[in-house]
């Protein structure tokens, strides 16, 4: 199998990398960057704990092959937070304890950081419907919603 | 020092507060590691080959060519992973589930494994194992499988429990029975009884984490597991028993866990990626894909249940009679004797029996999943209860309330009760402002109890106070949904410091003693109160050090808020001496301040909750929404109450599911139709509303602060309260769960037909 | 397996027709990525489109609206045009899968998958859209209806791509609606779908209508039955039992994991009379 | 003496009895001169029993005390989640 070239940019910096051209880009950013904050839930996009950030829209890195990102803009959990300084969604979900295992909690706060660029002051059922590509087990995502709902408030506060 | 775990009332400063985790960091960076987010130099890819029968012997297994593949460094099959069970019916179970010896016992079951330096030279050589099978003819139905003519699983099962003792072998592994006094004759005393046939279908518990290890074996005889697992010690033993290792030299590391509810409590493919690492001689990483963790991990008990209940007018209960039967996997289990256990733990009543069988079918072994076993029996008890109130004209709750047991209530599974819950959590849902709130066109409100045992167990915890005062506790309890936040809260508590100065961490097996699985909702409660224990004696060393500082007798220093103080009159001008000022001068007064505990953690007690849920039925599509659903739950004493709303939540929304559509579908040919996330249903965020919770704090009395296990019964109520709100909003008796929409309106069909 | 991402449609029409026939295009991805996770998918090579030219855009002309293969169902729904003339197609479309599925998955794609439960092949197939194909031999326009002839299978020949959907300019007076069943609100395939196109007449009657059903045959169904009900009507009760009667005698699927026969075929009548109802409303229709 | 009663399925190993009085004052003691008398209770002993005093379940502490008034049941030890 021959390896191909891509040139990306990842978390705003330029990243080249090699891959097979059936890996994806989960497979890359988990077995060939270190990047292993995106999870491997289900391998075919019913769970959302692959999710990142491609061009603007939130995807299943799972769903993407690697060859497919020459020339596009990946964002990842690891690139969320501003050196120490915690996104606001990072730091509600901590605040509204919208997390236990955490297993989901990355590819939530992808999904959730895409819903707030797209719509700064959506509806209860705006954000549930947004987010129903992302699987909880743990919370039955009372709590994810309410620090949604909480850093949406406060990002639009940020804002005036 | 011995520990006197008995409850004291007290002012809490920390207990009840609710500050942020300690791993929230992590787990919003992406920086926290699970199972799969561990390597190690040289490491291979281990997959697993997978039965594609439900039921069939295997007479070859020629692994030749796949060994001969490049790439490929070892390829296991039974006779890697010989029987070292001494006879032990149990253990051979495990053992046999994680690799098949004669037979495969149903679809997904494991035959065959290979390492091999890459996935995709791991995905060749799987095809490359040849296996011929005999099929077999195979039975996946609970009532089916009991049938005379049923195939016969395992020709040495013979059904227990039962006399005479039967001559022939049968799918029925054992018969218990629990109860009390004349069930006929409390039925000859009814004035209207209520008897139905009750299903559930099989669930898993869906964690989003599958099953990830990383295992090495290395030639001195030691050897590493990296797991996502509920019980790094457990796994250590069984790991250990089944591949002859020495306990001690297998180190067991538990990741961060993405989710167990009980799936994480039994091995899987642990011992398979052991035994090829020492086949191969170098680290395998064993990672289940979604597919094999729905076909060959932890599913629930399918269960089919009888249940008979009489009441006078008045809406006293004369006698109650559940006959429950839970299929287990191809083998013996003592599912359905929880199931008759829990069944009527509610109530307080003059004449109950409840018979369990347990039913060996061609599925995938049970595993626990929260509460294992109660949520079904709930199911069947709590739709009966309702509708017999319903006959005798009494509302659903102050039926319950008539009945429930209290203090000094004879169980239906046999002790009498101390002070329990489920009458205070009854009294809070007719109260709740929920309960009489209106409801819209085609809604309707339905209530249902839960009880669980909670556990406690075999407990050590470490805990060392730093240079400044600081505090690091090493617990043996996996963190499971932020324990290690309440255990802080605990230790900060104990020792009168900010909850800020402690840092809690899970250790591994070869640093910390035996510690019992984070199963049976028993993680806070046993490592609290061994957080407790080793606090005080860690202040009992510092109450030495500072007599040391002093110059004076230890019985003339007390401990208070957080400070060693002089007490009587001499002492008056000693001012009181901080944790950090002690610890500073630790290396002068006897050397580094630590305490330790190791201690059994027992008299939980037992744990009642009350569940409120009101839905919303198209009567046209059987489609059903939940609409408002309210958890009332007793925790004793809530440490991180954000946390405990978050363990009510969480398993009502796991029985919700469970109740409108999730379940295991198999073909005719006994495969299972929906090994994923698309087919096999779990709530999405859309499906639902907020959970409310209300906490009950009735402490426990043999607990310091009378904390409760918090984390089971959450998901007992789920599924009668579903299915009583879903009768009431179409007027339609639903017997079978989960009340999909098919099932809904052909329940529908059948009453408009007459 | 090979991945190519060719920069002009002829270079893709040349890779497929002539590679070994384990090929493949890759447009948004969605089916075509799950498949490949299997153990027995067999590819050799993959042709990634979405670097040819227009195939990202949507296009409005004066005969209707051009939307390039690759566009992404979620960009649908912000073309402003799009949404107000086929409200129905576009809501259809955005049903496929979660928000992340939605980034990826293309209306081409969701037709030459050929499940018979796509959700937006039946509203497409209601609002007579065509394919643009591409081949060794040129280009050819098709129904919609006439590219999936079996699940899993397409009237495309080796080498042809599709190149867009093309939607006419609905006429004055128009509307049309999607619904599916779904056991959940969210993630799941059609159990039942049914869309309904129609346009009014001056005086309010129902002038022309399509009804289509999915997810209850092999593939899509055109319930002639159904349209002919709603002619010249304006949706009395009578109308819409009749509407409902039509799609339940039309529905012929299989009991499988995801519904019976029984629960279709009565499901597929009440989403038929309900589609006919939105779409009647979004005409400016008044009962 | 404590009356102990025994789950059904113990009580064939127990001569069919449902209830046994011994002489007991700790969990461990109990237990000890159960399978004394009835050997055939030291397998079940072994890993699959729990004690209620008094309604309170203990699945391990056997130095629990017990006095001659107290309600003692042998259970099976349970699985949780």
């Amino acid at each position: 199998m021959t390896s191909i070239a891509v040139s990306t940019t990842i978390n705003g910096d330029d990243v080249e990398f090699l891959c097979n051209a059936d890996e994806t880009l989960l497979d890359v950013l988990r077995n060939r960057l270190g990047l292993m904050g995106a999870k491997e839930g289900c391998g075919t996009g019913d769970c959302g704990a692959c999710s990142t950030i491609m061009d603007g829209r939130v995807v299943c890195s799972c769903l993407v092959l690697g060859a497919e990102t020459q020339g596009r803009e990946i964002e990842t959990i690891e690139g969320m937070s501003e050196g120490q300084d915690l996104h606001p969604l990072q730091a509600k979900f901590i605040e509204h304890a919208a997390l236990q295992c955490g297993i989901c909690t990355p590819g939530f706060l992808m999904a959730a950081k895409a819903l707030l660029a797209a719509h700064p002051d959506p509806s209860e059922e705006e954000i549930r419907f947004w987010l129903a590509g992302n699987l909880c087990r743990c919370t039955g995502y009372d709590k994810i919603v309410r620090a949604v709902q909480g850093a949406a408030a406060e990002m639009r506060g940020a804002k005036t | 020092m011995t520990f006197d775990p008995s409850y004291k009332e007290q002012g809490l400063k920390s207990v009840g507060t609710r500050p942020l985790r300690p791993d929230g960091v992590d787990k919003v960076t992406g920086r926290a590691r699970y199972g799969a987010d561990f390597n190690m130099p040289g490491q291979l890819v281990g997959r697993v080959l997978r039965s594609p029968h439900a039921h069939a012997r295997i007479v070859r297994i020629d692994t030749s060519q796949a060994e001969a593949l490049k790439g490929v460094k070892a390829v296991v099959t039974a006779a890697d992973l010989p029987d070292q069970s001494n006879g032990d019916a149990a253990t051979f179970a495990v053992l046999d589930n994680c690799m098949a010896r004669k037979k495969a016992m149903y679809d997904g079951h494991a035959v065959a494994a290979v390492a091999a330096i890459d996935a995709s030279v791991a995905k060749a050589a799987l095809k490359l194992i040849v296996v011929e099978y005999e099929v077999l003819p195979h039975v996946v139905d609970v009532d089916v499988a009991m049938a005379a003519d049923a195939p016969v699983l395992d020709e040495t099962v013979f059904t227990t429990g039962v006399e005479p003792a039967p001559k022939t072998p049968s799918n029925v592994a054992n018969r218990s029975e629990f109860g009390h006094g004349d069930v006929e004759a409390g039925f000859a005393k009814a004035d209207m009884i209520v008897e139905r046939n009750y299903k559930t279908e099989q669930t898993h518990q869906g964690y989003i984490e599958p099953h990830a290890c990383v295992a090495n074996c290395n030639s001195d005889g030691t050897a590493d597991l990296w797991v996502c697992t509920q019980g790094p010690f457990v796994y250590r033993q069984v790991c250990a028993d089944l591949l002859g290792l020495d306990v001690s030299k297998l180190r067991v590391t538990s990741s961060e866990i993405g989710g167990g509810f009980g799936g994480k409590t039994h091995v899987w493919a642990e011992p398979v990626a052991l035994a090829l690492s020492r086949k191969a001689g170098r680290p395998v990483k064993l990672v289940m894909t979604r597919e094999e963790v729905f076909r060959a991990s932890g599913p629930t008990s399918a269960t089919s249940i009888d249940v008979k209940i009489g009441a006078k007018k008045d809406g006293t209960i004369t006698a109650a009679e559940a006959t429950l039967r839970y299929t287990s996997g191809p083998y013996a289990g003592m599912w359905a004797e929880l199931g008759a256990m829990t069944s009527f733990a509610c109530y307080d009543l003059e004449n109950v029996k409840t018979v369990g069988w347990e039913v060996v079918v061609n599925r995938p072994k049970v595993a626990a999943y929260r509460a294992p076993s109660a949520p079904m029996a709930a199911f069947a008890i709590e739709s009966a209860v309702d509708e017999l109130a319903h006959k005798i004209g009494m509302d659903a709750v102050d039926f319950r309330i008539k009945n429930a047991a209290s203090d000094g209530s004879k169980s239906s599974y046999g002790p009498v009760y101390g002070p329990i819950g489920i009458g205070p959590t009854l009294e809070a849902a007719k109260s709740h402002p929920h309960m009489s709130a209106p409801l819209g066109e085609n809604q309707g409100r339905g209530m249902a109890c839960g009880f669980w045992f909670n556990f406690g167990g075999q407990t050590c915890v470490d805990l060392n106070i730093g240079a400044d005062g600081t505090v690091t506790i090493a617990v043996g309890t996996v963190d499971v949904g932020g324990s290690r936040a309440s255990l802080s809260l605990i230790t900060a508590e104990e020792l009168g410091i900010p909850y800020e100065n402690v840092k809690a961490i899970v250790a591994d097996t070869s640093s910390l003693g035996y510690n019992d699985m984070t199963d049976g909702s028993r993680g806070t409660f046993s490592s609290s109160m061994a957080a407790i224990s080793a606090a005080r004696n860690a202040i009992q060393v510092m109450r030495e050090r500072a007599a040391t500082m002093w110059d004076i007798s230890v019985d003339d220093i007390i401990w208070e808020d957080g400070h060693a103080k002089a007490v009587g009159a001499t002492h008056d001008n000693l001012a009181p001496l901080s944790v950090a000022d002690i610890a500073a001068e630790a290396g002068n007064t006897g050397g580094p301040i630590a305490g330790h505990s190791e201690l059994v953690a027992d008299g939980a007690g037992v744990s009642f909750g009350t569940h409120i849920c009101d839905v919303e039925v198209d009567p046209e599509t059987g489609s059903t929404r939940v609409v408002r659903y309210t958890v009332i739950q007793d925790a004793g004493k809530a440490v991180h109450p954000d946390y405990v709303e978050g363990q009510y939540q969480g398993g009502a929304v796991q029985g919700i599911g469970w109740a409108l559509n999730e379940e295991y579908v198999y073909g005719a040919d006994g495969r299972l139709q929906n090994p994923g996330f698309l087919d096999y249903r779990i709530p999405v965020c859309s499906d639902l509303p907020m959970i409310d919770t209300q906490i009950l704090e009735i402490p426990n009395p043999n607990h310091p602060y009378g904390v409760r296990g918090v984390g089971e019964t959450s998901i007992v109520p789920p599924l009668a309260a579903v299915a009583n709100a879903v009768s009431n909003a179409v007027d339609v008796r639903m017997f079978h769960i989960p009340v999909s929409p098919p099932r809904i309106l052909a329940a529908l069909n059948a009453q408009a037909k007459g | 397996m090979r991945y190519e991402s060719p920069a002009t449609i002829e270079n893709a029409v040349d890779l497929l027709a002539n590679s070994d026939g384990h090929a493949f295009v890759l447009a948004g991805g969605t089916d075509l990525l799950v498949r490949m996770k299997g153990d027995d998918f067999n590819a050799s090579l993959v042709v990634d489109i979405k670097s040819v030219d227009g195939m990202g855009q949507i296009e409005e002309t004066a005969d209707g609206f051009v939307i390039g293969a690759a566009v992404p169902c979620a960009a649908l729904s912000e073309h402003a045009a799009l949404v107000a003339a086929w409200p129905g197609v576009v809501e259809a479309a955005n049903l496929i899968g979660s928000t992340q599925v939605q980034s990826r998955c293309t209306m081409s794609g969701n037709l030459c998958n050929a499940s018979p439960a796509a959700d937006s092949v039946p509203a497409m197939v209601a609002a007579n859209a065509q394919a643009r194909i591409i081949g060794p031999d040129g280009r050819r326009t098709i129904d919609v209806a006439d590219v999936p002839t079996a699940p899993g299978q397409t009237s495309l020949a080796k080498g042809e791509i599709i190149e867009a959907i093309l939607l006419p300019k609905p006429g004055a007076r128009t509307g049309d609606a999607y619904l599916r069943f779904i056991p959940r609100t969210e993630m799941d395939i059609a159990v039942v779908g049914a869309a309904v196109n129609l346009t009014l007449d001056t005086d309010g009657t129902v002038q022309t209508a399509r009804v289509v059903l999915g997810a209850v045959a092999p593939s899509v169904v055109v319930v002639d039955a159904a349209a002919d009900a709603l002619l010249g009507s304006k949706l009395s009760e009578d109308t819409l039992k009749s509407v409902e009667v039509a799609c339940v005698a039309a529905s012929n699927p299989i009991d499988d994991k995801r519904g019976t026969v029984e629960f279709r075929n009565q499901v597929a009548g009440v989403l038929g009379r309900r589609a006919a109802a939105i779409a009647f409303e979004r005409a400016g229709g008044q009962s | 003496m404590v009356e102990v009663t025994l789950w059904a399925g113990l009580r064939p190993l127990a001569d069919h009895q449902e209830r046994v009085m011994v002489e007991a004052s700790t969990i461990r003691e109990l237990l000890r001169k159960l399978q004394d008398r009835y050997p055939g209770l030291k397998v079940p002993f072994k890993n699959d029993v729990a004690v209620a005093i008094n309604g309170t379940i203990y699945r391990d502490d056997w130095s629990q005390q017990i006095s001659s008034d107290d309600e003692v049941f042998l259970l099976r030890r349970l699985a949780g989640g």
